[in-house]
């Protein structure tokens, strides 16, 4: 079975490492906060100038000045820091954000990923994803694996205009996790009870299949 | 005003000379940090085909949002826009023009304006439209993009204290783009919350130094808050 | 060491992996905001061939100066060298090597370096020495030349209080070029006068976030005076 | 008569205006704080990294943490602010200070100048003031009109390697107000007691001499 929102966060929780610095996006990557494994310490970029967000305010709480870059009241962590949108981008292009998790609409074999313009559709703007994509190392992209029509997310080269090229490592989609390697997705894990087969099906970039696929277990 | 008191008593004086067909910068993430009542100013002003240079644009009714409706801007340089309907409608029209620019690369240009830095190479948008018509460069093996800096005939900014010589401290994440637009405009004016005397902010912990500040005001905000999230206690 | 504490114990643990050859970004401006225990602790560990970034070069037996006694410095990136005895001679003698570059360009490209910008324009340097072999361009008339960053595979710093998360603030003009060294290291290691909780310093008020910072570690400081200028009282 | 040193300092200092933000290199033009006309009031900027130097401190006042650019224990006046280097030249090369004043071995009717490098010497580096030089609109260059041997150095081309090229306008002498336009020095002031022959014979570059050039008066 395809992978919950849920498990898509589980999963890419289980690539955080004790003391990583991590931008998520939103949507679905917001939700990876919430599968922090027990002892372990990440704190969370916010792109808008804060390292270190916690969870939402309570009502008491609330503090209009306090917002994370999807303009949603949030609250500071112990040991937080607050800075300039310039701090916090010299910090994203300079690749000192350990971990980012952003959507997609479209990622392809050469690592170029299309996730903020559909053409005839209003383009409301990239906002901070050209800067997360190019400046991170360590980028995972969540997405669902094909489109409601059936139409593979998993590319050999994107239709969509770029938001980043060359620079996507790591997708995990509603059906299986892959990695990109030399102009090919690598298919590293599949969902518990999905086929290869149907992986394979639905993508339509330029993709290897190593022996043993394991399902991932949650 | 003598020596460096900065602090101006009414909004007409703080926006005075500010004219139709000017560049504004304006500091603000969202509605978070931004020059309310400066931005109400402008709109008592009927000043026209403004270029404004700012992360998001408001929404409908509140922060730039109300620029539109006398259709007062030309056009907006921002990494986000789009939170509302009217901003919808003039660039559909073609009555408003848009040139998106990635966040990082907004607030880079700006500081880079007040900074006396023409340009910079960045790898953001390349291989993306953002990096159409611009000079492409590799260093190390690896290929960026040149982006110019920004300046504005004004700069908007809504800092939280400031003394009276223009020193200012911003508060939480309302500090977001302000720094950066303070240091971008010719003429530079910052509302705040409250005044105090020069002396009693510690001078290791000013976030925009009075130097890049030419007037000062104190208001009162709504601050309005766009996603309004909660847990429950 | 556990999840985001970044104290260590020992000056050797603090340096750990520096070798010979490799690059250090050095903060401090004179003799002010240097990290004392940590150069002792470079000249302890008697590594050769370094590339050592630091606006200046100490003084005889003092600061980076007593690095230049057993010649572990192959060659200096600075604006304003020469303070002491030894320097002169082990750069008239050829054993020393120094890229003068002027101070806001320094900066600027400790900066870049961290900041994740390969390069950038400046007016400062322009048809003089400085500007040899480097691209000239012109922005709205005026000629800038192109520098680029600069990073190195340590940054040592000298805080005033930082919490174990790495958060670090600096004390009056012992700030200089610290908080851009702090940002150019591959390994940045930040000795301080004390270490507070995490909490403990105002979210909003820290100069150095704590995600630049690898190792920090506390020590006690000579903090020599350049030039004793005084008054009467 | 030559100006001392004290009135050069003295005619630098009318050129203040209230509210000027003023950085003063090394030497003769650290003086000019104490001219400073009453009622008026300027701020330094010192480039290491403070706006609001005030005097040198009394002994018990000494901190080895708060110098000068010239590595001088300073004090900071009321409203002072105090920043890392990076925004310190933020401010210099991007043009907020009002009023720079430096010395120079040089300058010539071009606008360049010549004061860090004297070939052969040891060269102990610009610091910076090829930064001041190319980031200020407003410089005024101290310096003597001639050297000990006689020598002009106020030239027709710097001989001396350059701290910046075209970015001088004023110049002030022991023996004259000069401004440079089109390509020549302009005679504006002459210091009391010196002639217009005088300056004429020691000034090598192209100079201008209007019809009438007022003696300072202090």
């Amino acid at each position: 079975m395809a992978l919950s929102r849920e498990q898509i966060a589980m999963r890419v929780a289980r690539e955080l490492q004790d003391g990583y610095y991590v931008n998520l996006g939103i949507g679905i990557p917001t939700l990876v906060a919430n599968y922090v494994p027990e002892g372990m310490e990440v704190m969370l970029q916010s792109e808008n100038g804060l390292l270190g967000m916690g969870a939402f305010p309570t009502e008491a709480e609330i503090d209009a000045d306090l917002i994370n870059a999807g303009k949603q009241t949030v609250t500071t962590t112990k040991g937080a820091s607050i800075f300039s949108s310039a701090e916090s981008f010299a910090m994203i292009r300079g690749g000192h954000v350990d971990l980012t998790v952003l959507g997609a609409f479209e990622v392809d074999v050469q690592g170029n990923i299309a996730s903020w313009m559909i053409p005839g559709k209003l383009i409301k703007g990239m906002g901070g994803a050209m800067d997360l994509v190019a400046g991170a190392d360590n980028i995972i992209v969540t997405m669902t694996h094909a489109s409601k029509h059936g139409e593979s997310k998993l590319l050999d080269r994107c239709t969509l205009p770029l938001t980043g090229a060359g620079c996507i490592k790591k997708v995990l989609t509603d059906l299986a996790w892959l990695e990109i390697e030399d102009g090919a997705f690598i298919l590293r894990e599949r969902a518990p009870g999905v086929s290869v087969d149907e992986i394979v099906s639905k993508t339509a970039g330029k993709l290897i299949v190593p022996d043993h696929v394991p399902e991932m277990e949650f | 005003m003598a020596g460096f008191d900065k602090v101006v008593n009414s909004y007409e004086e703080a926006m005075a000379g500010l004219e139709s067909g000017m560049t504004v910068i304006a500091g603000g993430f969202g509605l978070c940090g931004i020059p309310e009542n400066l931005i109400a100013q402008i709109k008592q002003m009927q000043v026209k085909d403004l270029t404004i240079v700012s992360n998001n644009c408001g929404v409908d009714g509140f922060g730039l949002g109300i620029l539109l409706e006398d259709q007062q801007i030309r056009k907006m340089v921002s990494s986000y826009v789009g939170e509302n309907a009217l901003f919808e409608k003039q660039l559909l029209d073609g009555e408003l023009e848009v040139e998106l620019t990635p966040q990082g690369t907004l607030a880079e240009k700006m500081r880079a304006g007040g900074a006396g830095i023409p340009a910079f190479y960045t790898a953001t948008g390349f291989g993306t439209p953002v990096a159409e018509g611009k000079e492409v460069r590799e260093f190390n093996g690896r290929s960026y993009i040149l982006e110019e800096s920004i300046t504005g005939d004004f700069a908007i900014v809504k800092g939280w204290k400031a003394d009276r010589y223009g020193n200012v401290i911003y508060r939480h994440t309302a500090q977001n783009f302000n720094p950066m637009a303070a240091t971008a405009g010719k003429i530079t004016v910052v509302e705040v919350e409250e005044i105090v005397e020069p002396g009693e902010l510690d001078p290791t912990q000013i976030h925009t130094p009075g130097i890049y500040v030419d007037r000062l005001i104190v208001g009162s905000f709504e601050k309005r808050i766009e996603q309004r999230t909660v847990r429950k206690a």
